[in-house]
């Protein structure tokens, strides 16, 4: 397979919480189901399923994607089978690379139970705490909606996974005091960024077509930003991701700070083995490592 | 998601609708399954940014084709593709054909008419007798009845065939053991109802999709409980399991 | 001339803050010179040229532009020759519609006393608020960083400029906020939405290519959910805009909530006038007038 | 900015170049003046979303022609449209002419070369003498001087011409009236200060353009006492101006 032989070449392996993963790509949440694995194999230094919650849901009626220029506007209402279906099909995402699961929920005692229950379970080599859903307690803010929020949040899941590695998943607004405080609560690494808020009109119909989080390339520079500003600010290691579609901007996101880079919307329209195989190039054209490139702006 | 890279082997016009071939050397190549298509992807532009659905139209010879309507940019640039465009493996469930349900129906509305070329090709090669059932909207729509040798054919405007829904130019669809649909959801709904509860009743649903792998969960259809996911889970279904 | 033509059939014309406008489109202030002024004659309801300051700014060194998927970044830095020079050249401006002036400075004070010199020209029909720029007295933080910062802003520009009408730009980041604290302080109208902070990185020179604000379709639906969500909190009208391309984004905007829409960067890449034909047909079609498009979504 | 489509009317390899042409029924076109061009735009694809700056390279009986280096993804649609591409109407400023400036020397580095062809034809209508220095990075981009008689040629690796830059190529600058110069601001950097400040010298440079039409500021060069925008107050400045 070409994508192997291009990486025995080059050195594509980075650290992170301990973790050595062979690639630094890694699935954003939601965006790679089971049927879909085939692409993942020696691509992903680690997989990670969509987010699972306490119990489970049904999500929101469709349409649920609409495309936008450079990118889509998707409201999933994170559909999923609850947690303990989920934990038991995980194994189908043993691919032999480590397994982060995403969980969210209404409550930070939701969150803090959902930690918990996923950390007790040594098939879960990390947790990534999807916070952009709403706070039920919170008048429906969500749990990034500011320092205080997150800290509460991340706080309480750290104490109910004291020693998995425990990542923190943020949109772009308000991020570095989020990612401030993040840290600051105990968080091991932190996710950026989730999608934007953003809405959908049919002209046609004078209807709203999709309310939801846009995502894709359209997204990249604001991610980037968002990359950067929380690497200027944080100790800990982050996972950069917003419309990442080439080897190119793989290289981009981890100049910028990241340590890991997580791949969404463009597995919806590329293989990620061959967004795998221009970083591959990237790296050897640059005659570097992995590991070399994060934060390494001059 | 992987796409291919294939030259356009021909294109031509069937009435308001546009027939467009590539060799295919893969399988997977069945009545009701999917590809996702675009003219162009990454790196030449990231915009329009999805790739579309389209049903396989015809399968021979090694050759695959799509029979699509320009409706909106990526229909649009599919139609001035002039040398290759590109396409994902087959994706879906498509129909289910059992030999021992007899004489079946086929119903077809507007460009819904697109899965049931090759649905009668596979239906004809098990030895099932059926009959096609097209509703369009008008004369120039239902020019692409041609290619279905008697067809039955419905316009709403009466400018061609019977006038009226598709559902008005075929018979009591009781009596027949299988039944196959493929039209806007309206239509389908209406069929369902038609159809009753006896025997093989099969509907292929269109709605928007993101991926085409299952991985995006945008393309779900309601069903007793919940949503599934018509890329994975269908396009085809039976028609009881649908919560329409 | 096709567009005049067209623009007879149907009814373009809008009413903001007690002016009748030929039609709803108005340029971003930034997007539009002197020199093209040629193409916005019978298109624009108004015109809007690039902020001004207090004193002359020579702008950021080059490069200042960069394209990023469906859309671009700029830092340009606020180039202008300064309020006198700007006010001297104002008659270039003159199309026979109203001119609305954007002003910006780097203190409360520098605002109110753009707003004072401006609003005592007769030939400025309304001043528009780029609170986008940094606070120098609140640590870089922009005018629109919160709804206080907005409120003492808006507030003294109210004073400053009692009878003309006086909008206030806003960025994305917190609008809901935002709209509220500069209606509260008397703005007479809204703008939605300034760029979004971005970053572009070059990866083979492993430097920061352009640091500015995204603007473009790219943008549009993270724009267009700004308008939704203040048109659902305020009573002033709304001048929408971010990535407006077409008739229909038009539209868009106006269902969203918009009585006026700004076209910026798309003018770079097409011509404005077949934006407004689109959006005429798209009126005849619907067989309405610009006018009933505000906040008519069903 | 309003574009038109043009149909091409020619395509030719020139080397490593690539030679465009377009009929253009309009006036404007002249030497060292440009157009922002792109393979299509609005409402076919968003992206590449900006069109790309091109120096006119020649425009003979209503026909104009590009002269292009495949960089990235503007230029490569660009390579690859094959029946229409969307030009503005021509902009910026040119080189001016001064009949009585006498013998004029023509620099180009690169795709620098690119208004060269042109200049060098509205020289020679006027009557002004003029020599033309052409320098390359390797043979195969020297291939395009097969289009400038009489042109001495250098080549950064010695592959064709002098090994050296193009001022290698080049005698004394001092002695000629007029310079024109066209290519990287380090090349045009290093001309002004061997072209010393005695008459008329002028450089054409390139910057990133956003609109092409003065609207946003994008494309400034440093000049005395600030930036002006090269899309308008270039692309060609006189030397003494630029602040490098
Ligand atoms: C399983 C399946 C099979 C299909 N088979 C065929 C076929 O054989 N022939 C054919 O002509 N069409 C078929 N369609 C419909 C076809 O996918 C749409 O016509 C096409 O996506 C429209 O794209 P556009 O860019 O031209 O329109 P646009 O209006 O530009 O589309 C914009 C966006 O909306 C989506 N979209 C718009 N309308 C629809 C719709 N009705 N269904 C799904 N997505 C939509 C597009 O995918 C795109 O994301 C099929 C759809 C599905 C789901
Ligand atoms: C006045 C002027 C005249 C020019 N004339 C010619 C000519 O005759 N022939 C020719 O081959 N080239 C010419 N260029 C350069 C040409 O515009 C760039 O090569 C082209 O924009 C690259 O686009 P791309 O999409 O291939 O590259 P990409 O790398 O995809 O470009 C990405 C972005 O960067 C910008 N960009 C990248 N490099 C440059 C650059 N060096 N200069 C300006 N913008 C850049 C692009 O416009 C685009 O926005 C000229 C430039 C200017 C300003
Ligand atoms: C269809 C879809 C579903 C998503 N579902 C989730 C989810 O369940 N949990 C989550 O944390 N993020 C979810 N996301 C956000 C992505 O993980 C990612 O953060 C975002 O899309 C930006 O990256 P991208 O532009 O590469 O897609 C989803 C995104 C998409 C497009
Ligand atoms: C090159 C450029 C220059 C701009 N300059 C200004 C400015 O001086 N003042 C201002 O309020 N906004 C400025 N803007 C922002 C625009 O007015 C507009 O709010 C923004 O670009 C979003 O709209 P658009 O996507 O239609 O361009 C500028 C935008 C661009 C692209
Ligand atoms: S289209 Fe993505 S799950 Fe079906
Ligand atoms: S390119 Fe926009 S001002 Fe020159």
């Amino acid at each position: 397979m070409v994508v192997r032989e291009r990486a025995t070449e080059v050195d594509l392996t980075v650290e992170l919480c301990g973790m050595t993963l062979n690639t630094p790509l890694v699935p954003a949440s939601g965006t790679l189901a089971k049927e879909a694995l085939g692409e993942a194999e020696g691509v992903y230094g680690a997989i990670l399923p969509k987010t699972t919650t306490p119990r489970a849901r049904a999500g929101n009626p469709p349409p649920r994607v609409a495309e936008t220029p450079a990118g889509m506007v998707n409201s999933i209402g994170l559909q999923n089978p609850g947690v303990e279906r989920f934990m038991e099909d995980l194994d189908a995402f043993d691919l032999g690379v480590p397994i982060f699961v995403s969980v969210a929920g209404e409550t930070v005692r939701d969150f803090a139970d959902l930690c918990e229950r996923v950390a007790g379970d040594d098939r879960v080599a990390a947790i990534e705490l999807n916070l952009s859903c709403p706070n039920v307690e919170h008048g429906g803010l969500t749990f990034c909606a500011g320092p205080a929020a997150v800290e509460e949040v991340v706080g309480a899941c750290r104490a109910a996974a004291p020693t998995k590695p425990l990542f923190a998943k943020l949109t772009h607004e308000g991020v570095v005091g989020n990612a401030r405080a993040a840290e600051g609560a105990g968080a091991d690494a932190l996710t950026v960024m989730n999608t934007i808020p953003a809405l959908t009109i049919d002209a046609k119909k004078r209807s709203i077509l999709v309310r939801g989080g846009l995502s894709g390339p359209a997204v990249k520079p604001v991610a980037l930003k968002a990359v950067y500003d929380v690497a200027r600010t944080v100790e800990v290691p982050i996972l950069g991701g917003g419309g990442v579609t080439s080897g190119v901007d793989v290289a981009e996101f981890m100049l910028a700070g990241a340590t890991v880079v997580q791949v969404g919307t463009a597995s919806f329209v590329r293989d990620p083995a061959e967004i795998l195989a221009e970083f591959s190039d990237y790296l050897r054209e640059a005659g570097t490592a992995a590991a070399n490139l994060t934060g390494a702006l001059e | 998601m992987k796409f291919y890279t294939v030259e356009i082997e021909a294109r031509r016009r069937l009435g308001a609708y546009t027939l467009l071939s590539y060799r295919w050397p893969g399988d997977g190549i069945e009545a009701g399954r999917f590809v996702m298509a675009r003219a162009a992807g990454y790196p030449v532009t990231l915009d329009p940014f999805l790739a579309r659905p389209f049903s396989f139209y015809d399968f021979e010879g090694g050759v695959a084709s799509l029979l699509f309507e320009v409706r909106g940019r990526g229909t649009a640039l599919l139609d001035r593709a002039r040398e290759t465009i590109e396409v994902t493996a087959p994706l879906g469930k498509g129909f289910e054909i059992d030999a021992s349900t007899g004489r079946a129906a086929l119903l077809g509305g507007g460009i819904g008419v697109a899965p049931l070329k090759i649905l009668g090709r596979e239906l004809a090669s098990r030895g099932i007798d059926h009959d096609v059932f097209l509703g369009f909207l008008d004369a120039k729509t239902a020019a692409v009845a041609d290619d279905f040798p008697g067809a039955s054919v419905a316009t709403m405007d009466g400018s061609a065939g019977t006038r009226g829904t598709v559902l008005d130019a075929a018979p009591d669809l009781l009596g027949y053991p299988a039944v196959y649909a493929c039209g806007p959801n309206a239509m389908l709904a209406a069929v369902k109802g038609a159809a009753g509860q006896d025997g093989l009743r099969q509907l292929s649903v269109e709605e928007r999709m993101g991926c085409g792998n299952g991985s995006c969960n945008g393309c779900v259809v309601p069903v007793d409980g919940g949503y599934v996911r018509s890329c994975v889970e269908g396009p085809v279904f039976r028609a009881e399991v649908l919560a329409w």
